[in-house]
């Protein structure tokens, strides 16, 4: 497995996730597309921290913390996400992103 | 430089503590004081912000003389330049405070919590002001939208305030994911999350030819939507003017500046620190990339603005408008931009808060944000009126006041010597004569109409004093040298 | 100092002014009566102690630094140039307060407060000698214009009103890129300056980027749309008959008399003084390029002329006849030869104060009848004969008579363009003929024939207002039998300024 | 001693209008207004005779710097030549007189104080166009007293018809008066100067001869013509002369003194100021301008029924005469016209006043109020508003509408009523019917004819000849004319019984006047002008004779005994007409002059005498002789025949086209010309202006709404951009990276 290899497959989850991002017509999908994408993320630092090396510190492990905080942050993200979903669902009866346009021009 | 290790950077860190401290200090007092009524809770945050602004003084004092300390192995760096963010949003902040006491749609008294997440996105914004790493970026990023959006969203009960804050985290979690995305390409391309590294290291991997000016565009692009949402740049605007419709009024405002002056903050840091080295600059033509975003950005806002009849709205417009004249002086990373830049935040802060704490004293009054809601004021409420005038030409940018310097600094730094940028300073000055079209439609409703209603204008002593605290800037700031000077010298380091 | 004072003397009563009671207007109105005659006493003092005999900038006050950042400086002093057209507005000032005295019905404090205001403005504007000053100036006169007009204006005042501020700013705006670069090429960082009299030695010496006559080119272009705006020079001319339509008489008084001379001294200020290169591009004479300056004022003559003999509204028609004389005044600075440059500073001066006669008598008649349509009188002579022989004089002073004051800017004007443009200025003798015949007519249709019934109790123009008209009607009398008391203040500038632009066209061709 | 009499001469009526403008600023009139102009004009007269004493032919101007920018110096001053002398004391007399005789005629009107003051600044203005040594001096008092006559034309305004006539005078002059600008504009670009005289530094005259010492002239001629424009206004010269007839709606006292004496020959005055610089083509143009007004005007005058109208169109013939004179180099001859000319016209209009004046007063005086003849003062109320008067011309050129106490049909057999006025006229009109020996006008009309013929037969240049055709013409017709007024007036049985009754002697007060100016029609008075040194003509450096010019030997055989020997005339008047006796050719040009100054007179007696016969014999003996009239001179017996259908002609028939002259010339002037001013003024206003007008609110302004439109448009667009659905915004997002990337890899 080469460098090559995580980023095409971070490159296609990136990709899914913008894909449900922008078609799925449901929050909850979002949320997941949303994941997808940060997920993606993580992958890149990882492997990068994996295989790029730099000369002054031959191990670093940057990459994965930076994945660990991405992690982290995505759960809270999440958790906000649903809490607002909650909102608008008590509000518009519906979680339809489509749905929730009163807000315009 | 060497960078300072955890505990010995504590002490520089104090400001940012005390904010911490506040924060949770102020939940805990929400939950014995006994008295709701009061407004005790409020002050306890003013009280927490003005620590942490004598902290930062103390601090501005210490390394005031020899240089700026990076803390945390490097993770954030505080330098005069971070201090200045600091201060300008810890004046946001309490302004935002004090307008929410006012503010009547917003019935603070029970909420504890909304002071704590103030202080808490403070905080973020100071980590966003002073850090140096791409993680320590993420993180404050995160931060400080993470509590945005639930400030946004705070109006329970309130359609357009759910509404706004489904919009904006939807928005922001997918700008910053893309920006997640760029940074990580930045790091595999350099192989570390330090901005001064990268900065050295990416002209060599360019050189080498491992990284092509294609991949750098990519993963800066990323970057830049990230940024770009945070100061409401096209094309990444579009949550801006929901959000700021649905949001209150106190956190519309406090987006308005204090988010926008963090998000430049960042944009500023990232861009100077990380990269200025030629052979970046030779790889992709940034300037004209920043030059053409930041025309998209201030034509769209101002035309946008101009139909608008909800002045709340209009004024999001604005912002975003004021988002574009911003980036101007970014476009030649030149130190001269840069204070520019500085010193038209400080007087963006004055002249944008102002205008919108009038319309939350307008919207007390009417209970509206609509445009009709300010006619005849000036025979209501001469001197709110008056101000807003002063604050609607300072935003125009017309002498003698604050906001005319302000532009002025800008389009010098976008004509400097043989810049090919004229035609940028032109497209901003021709904005400029639009925007005044709307704002003049505000002062038309404020002057040349007679009011709706003619029992006297609602407001209190201390709503005036408050207001005075912001137009004796939006005056005087361009007539006082300390300003530029201030702005200047911290665009030298 | 003397000078600062008269320029922030209206400023101080501004603020007097806002600090009486609302309800007091007598005292609002004597207040603002004695801080504009203070400023008018200091002007008639500089106009008599100005040494005649040397052509630099006099009364210096300064250079007090203000924004080192940019090394922007406070520096103010005048020439033979400045002094007579700050005469003219302090001149002006008292007889606008007295004009406003009964017809102002609402809000008097806030006029009052904005039209010192105005004052400073416009004072300051002529006296600076710092470019950046200058500017902050001339765009100060802008806000209070736009609420004079919005607030106490006709019926369309709104429009009026937003038409002028987008229009002037818009022509600001261009002239703020053309400042900056100016700036910007006045030096390495650091030794950038904004005083005009060193800019204007710069520009004029060879070999410095300033001196560089492309850069001249486009920077002239920026500074001239800028004023084009304010002269107005066609086609930016539009706001100008809305404005003066809808404004209250004192402000189309000011309007006429003093912001659209704004203009065309910064023509002679800037764009001649500072960049005889641009200059000479325009106005060497040779291709249309090379007369565009003087088509230009060709255009404003006859065109302007034109609308104005097609105008029913007695205002509307005497906001066109502006715009045909400030054509004079174009095609005068385009000769750039002494006679061309005298009479445009003359026309500038004259046209300052026939106009603001010919507004303000046009007041006194709305003021009684209420209406502006010329074709709604007749024979109003039997009945107002003082009335009638003032306005007779106004008119004939205007149609450029002999002996009035009308007469010798245009008739120098002519002369001086006549050299370096003989068919332009032929075809602009029309405007001449057409001028007679616009206003003669006028003077038939309200004043001659049989009295229109509806105005047989029309009253007789009152002391007040003769006060206000008198003064300028003794100086259109003056200045047409002796000019040369005005001619002598600015005929050192004007031969500098010829000197400057004959040797440029000497070395183009 | 010269200039404290200057200023006083101009003071004096200065000073009188400045008491009464500065007493209308006060809201009051000074009590005696009249007085005070007339002493003031008295004071005026006597200092100008006292000036007659010490003054010279060639003086020194005396200057004074009036503007100085760098290099360019314009100066103000006076020049004072004998000519400038004569015509001070030509017009401060005519003036005092027309004051004087004013005190009687305007008694009663509401603004009799005003007329006085008007008079007063006209006179002033009038006496600076005469003393000025410069260019710019005379305009400034050109156009001043382009505006006294605009007011004093306009004195009833109450009239529409006189409201439009001032207009119609101030406009039509201003036409003029832009060509002489231009020309001014010429002169003062190549010399540098506007004044005439060498003074401080040269004058015109000379750095004209410098500097065409080359002998290119075409710019000068130019430059002449151009001045001579200002003249054709003023003077009223074909074609600008349709605003003189109308100008008879002022009071008459105003046509006495400004349209006939003294404002419309300044325009004589300045060709001849400007003789120095005449070139031959530049003076062939006026002598032809001139001639053909002479005939046209002359015709015009045969047909007219109003009396002043009879007497304007004669005024404009005579200018004709006199420009044709200074056309054709004889410079004495025609500012000696002018003088002559000025007093016995003066005398006709204020003889014409009075006869209107004892029709009047069977007008009641509540009329008064609105001016002397409201008859039309109603029925043209509907074209208030009209640049130009093709219509006013019909209106008075139309029997019926002619004021009745002005129409000489209602008159007749005034003889008995009033004795004074009828000598007195009688004198006037045998002046100007050129009467020998014994009337001041035959003489200078019969050197006008010397002149041109002489100037003929010296270049025999067949311009000439034919100048002088057409002046002997108009000599003839003139004199018809005239006496055709005299006896219409005068003689024969009273056609209007009524008012034949109320008919009076005027008062002292106006006939004073009369009689005094009847005097000054005989030439004794006029002896001045046969001084050849004291009125010496300018040399014309730039007047070159055409190549054919030839002076034959043969011409020098032409016997000097023929001609008489009366004041001096003939040989030292013939002398002047060269300029001096200049070596051989002037000895030849001599005896030319001699010889046709000889034919001249001759001829000028034979016509006079006819034209006299004629009309007496058509007026006065009309019954008898018509047949024997008609067989002998057949065209001329039919143009007058025709004459009586004028009301049918001017009832409708304008239409019809007719092959005699002064039908022709009639309907020419009325409809042509008029058509013309018409046309454009119309065109002018009503076509022009307004659609530039349109243009401007619509175009120029529109364009600006546009952009303003397009823009508020842009606004909508973008915000329906925001849809308020949160997928969109996102695809703009990922839209606008890739954009971003796509465009900037290009890059």
């Amino acid at each position: 497995m080469t460098l090559q290899h995580y980023l095409v497959i971070s490159a296609i989850l990136f990709s899914l996730g913008i894909f449900a991002v922008l078609t799925r017509k449901n929050a909850i999908s979002i949320l997941m597309g949303i994941e997808l994408i940060l997920n993606s993320c993580n992958l890149n630092f990882v492997a990068f921290s994996r295989f790029v090396s730099i000369p002054d510190n031959p191990n670093n492990i940057d990459g994965q913390i930076i994945a660990i905080f991405g992690i982290v942050l995505a759960a809270a993200e999440a958790a906000v996400f649903l809490a607002i979903i909650l909102a608008i669902y008590r509000e518009f009866g519906s979680i339809r992103p489509d749905e929730v346009d009163t807000l315009k021009g | 430089m060497d960078s300072l290790k955890n505990i010995e950077s504590l002490l520089y860190f104090i400001p940012e503590i005390l904010l911490v401290v506040f924060a949770a200090a102020v939940i805990i007092f929400d939950l014995i004081v006994k008295d709701r009524e009061s407004d005790k809770v409020a002050y306890l945050a003013l009280v927490g912000l003005g620590c942490s602004l004598l902290a930062i003084l103390i601090t501005n004092s210490i390394i005031g003389t020899d240089e700026p300390r990076n803390l945390f192995f490097g993770m954030i760096r505080l330098d005069e330049f971070a201090i200045f963010f600091k201060i300008l949003l810890i004046l946001a902040t309490s302004a935002t405070i004090l307008f929410s006491l006012r503010s009547e749609e917003l019935d603070v008294k029970l909420k504890g919590e909304y002071f704590a997440l103030l202080l808490a996105v403070t905080f973020g914004m100071f980590l966003m002001a002073s850090s140096t790493n791409l993680l320590m970026i993420f993180i404050s990023l995160e931060t400080v939208s993470l509590t945005s959006y639930i400030l946004a969203g705070f109006l329970t009960h309130s359609p357009r305030s759910s509404e706004a804050a489904f919009k904006y985290i939807t928005y922001g979690a997918v700008a910053s994911g893309t920006m997640l995305f760029g940074l990580s390409l930045i790091f595999g391309m350099t192989g570390t999350g330090d901005l001064a590294e990268i900065g050295e290291r990416l002209p060599e991997v360019l050189a080498s030819g491992e990284v092509t000016a294609l991949g750098l565009l990519i993963a800066i692009t990323f970057i830049l939507a990230g940024i770009g949402y945070k100061i409401a740049s096209v094309p990444f605007h579009m949550w801006s003017p929901d959000v700021y419709e649905g949001a209150p009024i106190p956190i519309t405002a406090f987006l308005s500046v204090a988010s926008k002056a963090a998000g430049f903050a960042l944009f500023l840091r990232f861009f100077y620190s990380g990269f200025k080295a030629p052979g970046i600059l030779d790889s992709v033509d940034w300037g004209l990339l920043l030059a053409v975003v930041s025309a998209l950005t201030m034509t769209v806002g101002n035309l946008a603005a101009l139909p608008q009849r909800n002045v709340k709205r209009l004024l999001a417009y604005s912002s975003i408008a004021h988002g574009g004249y911003l980036l101007m002086g970014g476009v030649l990373l030149t130190s001269d931009g840069l204070s520019a830049i500085l010193f038209y935040l400080i007087v963006y802060l004055f002249m944008n808060l102002g205008a919108f704490y009038v319309v939350i004293l307008v919207a007390n009054d009417s209970g509206s944000e609509m445009i009709e809601g300010f006619r005849g004021l000036s025979s209501r409420s001469p001197l709110i009126a008056s101000a807003m005038m002063i604050f609607l030409i300072s935003l125009t940018g017309i002498p003698p006041f604050a906001g005319f310097f302000g532009k002025f600094f800008l389009f010098k730094a976008v004509i400097d010597i043989d810049s090919g940028f004229y035609w940028l300073a032109f497209i901003g000055l021709l904005n400029s004569v639009i925007s005044l079209y709307y704002y003049a439609r505000i002062i038309k409703a404020m002057y040349f109409e007679s009011a709706d209603e003619t029992e006297s204008f609602y407001s209190t002593k201390s709503a005036l004093v408050l207001l005075t605290v912001f137009v004796i800037p939006t005056i005087f700031i361009g007539f006082l040298n300390i300003f530029y000077s201030l702005s200047g010298n911290i665009a030298l380091q | 100092m003397l000078l600062s004072l008269m320029i922030f003397v209206p400023l101080i009563g501004m603020i007097v002014v806002l600090l009486l009671p609302r309800e007091s207007e007598e005292m609002i109105k004597r207040v603002a009566l004695v801080f504009t005659l203070v400023p008018l006493i200091i002007a008639v003092y500089l106009f008599i102690d100005y040494d005649r005999t040397i052509a630099g900038k006099q009364f210096r006050h300064g250079p007090v630094p203000w924004i080192e950042a940019f090394n922007i400086q406070y520096f103010v002093g005048i020439d033979g140039l400045s002094v007579t057209l700050m005469l003219l507005t302090a001149l002006l000032g008292p007889i606008c307060v007295l004009a406003s005295w009964r017809n102002i019905d609402k809000g008097i404090k806030a006029y009052m407060a904005l039209f010192l205001l105005l004052e400073t403005g416009m004072l300051g504007f002529f006296a600076a000698l710092d470019l950046f000053l200058f500017f902050v100036f001339f765009e100060l006169t802008l806000l209070p214009m736009y609420f004079l007009i919005g607030v106490w204006g006709g019926p369309r005042r709104e429009y009026a009103a937003i038409k002028f501020f987008l229009y002037t700013l818009f022509g600001s705006v261009l002239m703020l890129v053309a400042l900056i670069a100016v700036y910007l090429k006045s030096g390495d960082p650091g030794a950038r300056t904004f005083e005009i009299p060193e800019l204007i030695r710069l520009a004029s010496d060879p070999g410095h980027a300033l001196a560089d006559s492309t850069f001249q080119m486009w920077v002239f272009i920026g500074f001239f749309i800028g004023f084009a705006v304010k002269v107005p020079i066609f086609p930016f001319h539009t706001w100008l008959p809305d404005a003066h339509v809808e404004a209250p008489t004192a402000i189309s008084v000011i309007l006429a008399g003093v912001l659209l001379k704004m203009g065309t001294y910064g023509l002679v200020r800037i764009n001649m003084d500072m960049f005889p290169e641009g200059m000479a591009v325009f106005a060497n004479g040779d291709g249309i390029v090379g007369n565009s300056l003087a088509i230009l004022g060709f255009v404003n003559i006859v065109y302007g002329s034109f609308c104005a003999l097609a105008q029913t509204d007695f205002k509307k028609l005497v906001a066109y006849s502006s715009i045909g004389h400030m054509g004079f005044v174009i095609l005068g600075l385009a000769a750039g030869n002494e006679l061309g440059i005298t009479g445009a500073i003359l026309q500038m001066f004259n046209h300052g104060v026939i106009s603001a006669m010919l507004f303000l008598l046009v007041g006194v008649l709305y003021d009684r009848a209420h209406h502006r349509e010329i074709n709604g009188f007749g024979g109003l002579g039997s009945r107002m004969p003082v009335y009638t022989g003032i306005t007779t004089l106004a008119f004939m002073a205007s149609l450029g008579l002999p002996g009035l004051s009308g007469f010798i800017g245009e008739a120098f004007s002519l002369i001086g363009a006549f050299e370096s443009f003989p068919m332009l200025t032929i075809l602009s003798t029309i405007g001449i003929v057409v001028g007679a015949a616009y206003f003669l007519w006028t003077l038939q249709r309200v004043f001659l024939g049989t009295l229109n019934p509806k105005y047989e109790e029309l009253p007789e123009i009152n002391g007040r207002e003769i006060l206000t008209l008198v003064p300028l009607g003794i100086l259109v009398i003056v200045l047409g039998i002796w000019p040369h008391f005005a001619i002598e203040m600015f005929s050192e500038s004007v031969v500098n300024l010829t000197t400057k632009m004959s040797g440029i066209l000497q070395a183009g061709l | 001693m010269v200039v404290p009499l200057i200023s006083i001469i101009l003071l004096a009526p200065l000073v009188a209008f400045a008491i009464f403008a500065l007493s209308g600023i006060a809201k009051r009139t000074f009590p005696r207004q009249d007085l005070l102009s007339t002493a003031a004009m008295l004071i005026a007269l006597i200092c100008s005779f006292i000036l007659l004493r010490d003054v010279v032919p060639e003086p020194e101007p005396l200057a004074v710097d009036w503007i100085s920018i760098g290099e360019i110096t314009i100066s103000m001053g006076f020049y004072l030549d004998s000519v400038t002398v004569i015509m001070l004391i030509v017009v401060t007399l005519v003036s005092s007189l027309v004051h004087i005789f004013s005190i009687g005629y305007m008694h009663g009107d509401p603004r009799y104080p005003r007329f006085f003051a008007y008079l007063s600044l006209f006179s002033f203005s009038m006496l600076f166009l005469v003393v000025s040594d410069n260019l710019l001096g005379i305009y400034i008092g050109w156009e001043l007293v382009g505006l006294c006559s605009y007011l004093l034309i306009g004195f009833w305004f109450e009239k529409n018809s006189a409201a439009n006539a001032c207009k119609k005078a101030f406009l039509t002059t201003r036409v003029g008066d832009i060509g002489m600008f231009i020309g001014m504009m010429m002169l003062f670009t190549k010399f540098k100067t506007f004044s005439l005289f060498d003074g401080a530094q040269d004058g015109i005259f000379t750095r004209a001869a410098a500097e065409l010492a080359t002998g290119d002239i075409v710019w000068l001629s130019i430059a002449g013509i151009l001045i001579f424009c200002g003249a054709i206004g003023k003077s009223a010269q074909v074609p600008l002369h349709t605003w003189l007839p109308d100008a008879m709606e002022g009071p008459t006292p105003v046509s006495a003194l400004i349209h006939a004496a003294t404002m419309v020959a300044a325009g004589v005055y300045l060709t001849a100021r400007m003789f120095p610089i005449l070139t031959f083509p530049s003076s062939l143009v006026i002598a032809y301008v001139g001639g053909i007004t002479a005939i046209v005007a002359a015709t015009i005058a045969i047909v007219r029924f109003d009396i002043k109208r009879v007497l304007a169109y004669s005024t404009v013939s005579q200018l004709g005469y006199m420009m044709l004179a200074i056309g054709a180099g004889s410079y004495v001859a025609g500012l000696f016209h002018l003088t002559t000319h000025a007093f016995f016209k003066a005398l006709l209009f204020l003889g014409s006043g009075s006869v209107i004046h004892a029709f009047h007063a069977m007008h009641s005086h509540s009329q008064h109020t609105h001016g002397h003849d409201e008859a039309h003062a109603d029925d043209e109320a509907h074209e208030h508003d009209d640049l130009s008067l093709v219509h006013e011309n019909l209106v008075h050129e139309h029997g019926s509408e002619i004021p009745p106490d002005q129409d000489m049909r209602n008159m007749g057999g005034l003889r008995q009523k009033m004795p004074i006025t009828f000598i007195t006229m009688l004198i006037a009109t045998l002046s100007i019917s050129g009467v020998p020996f014994i009337f001041s006008g035959f003489w200078s009309k019969d050197k006008i004819l010397a002149g041109v013929l002489g100037r003929a037969m010296e270049w025999n240049s067949i311009h000439h000849y034919i100048l002088f055709g057409l002046a002997l013409c108009a000599a003839f017709i003139t004199a018809f004319y005239m006496f055709r007024l005299i006896f219409m007036t005068f003689f024969g049985e009273p056609r209007n019984k009524e008012m034949h009754n109320m008919a009076h002697e005027s008062p002292w007060v106006m006939a004073a006047p009369l009689i005094i100016l009847a005097v000054l029609s005989f030439p004794v008075v006029n002896t001045i002008w046969f001084n050849k040194d004291y009125v010496i003509p300018p040399k014309q450096p730039h007047l070159h004779a055409p190549q054919h010019a030839s002076v034959s030997p043969d011409t020098k055989t032409g016997d000097a005994k023929f001609g008489f020997s009366f004041f001096g005339v003939s040989e030292a008047q013939a002398a002047d007409e060269v300029g001096g006796k200049n070596g051989e050719k002037a000895d030849a040009a001599y005896y030319i002059y001699k010889r046709a100054h000889n034919i001249a007179m001759a001829l000028s007696i034979f016509v006079a005498g006819l034209g006299i016969l004629l009309s007496w014999l058509f007026y006065h003996r009309r019954r008898f002789s018509a047949e024997s009239v008609a067989t002998t001179f057949r065209p001329v017996y039919n143009l007058f025949w025709h004459k009586y259908y004028f009301d049918e002609f001017y009832d409708g028939v304008l239409v019809a086209l007719t092959v005699w002259k002064s039908r022709l010339f009639a309907r020419f002037d009325l409809s042509v010309i008029d058509g013309i001013v018409n046309g454009v003024g119309f065109a002018t206003r009503r076509v022009f202006a307004a659609i530039i007008g349109y243009f401007d609110r619509r175009v120029v302004d529109g364009i600006v709404n546009r952009v303003a439109e397009v823009t508020w448009a842009a606004g909508g667009r973008i915000r329906r951009i925001q849809t308020g659905a949160i997928q969109t915004y996102l695809f703009v997002v990922i839209g606008g990276i890739v954009l971003i990337i796509l465009i900037f890899r290009a890059l």
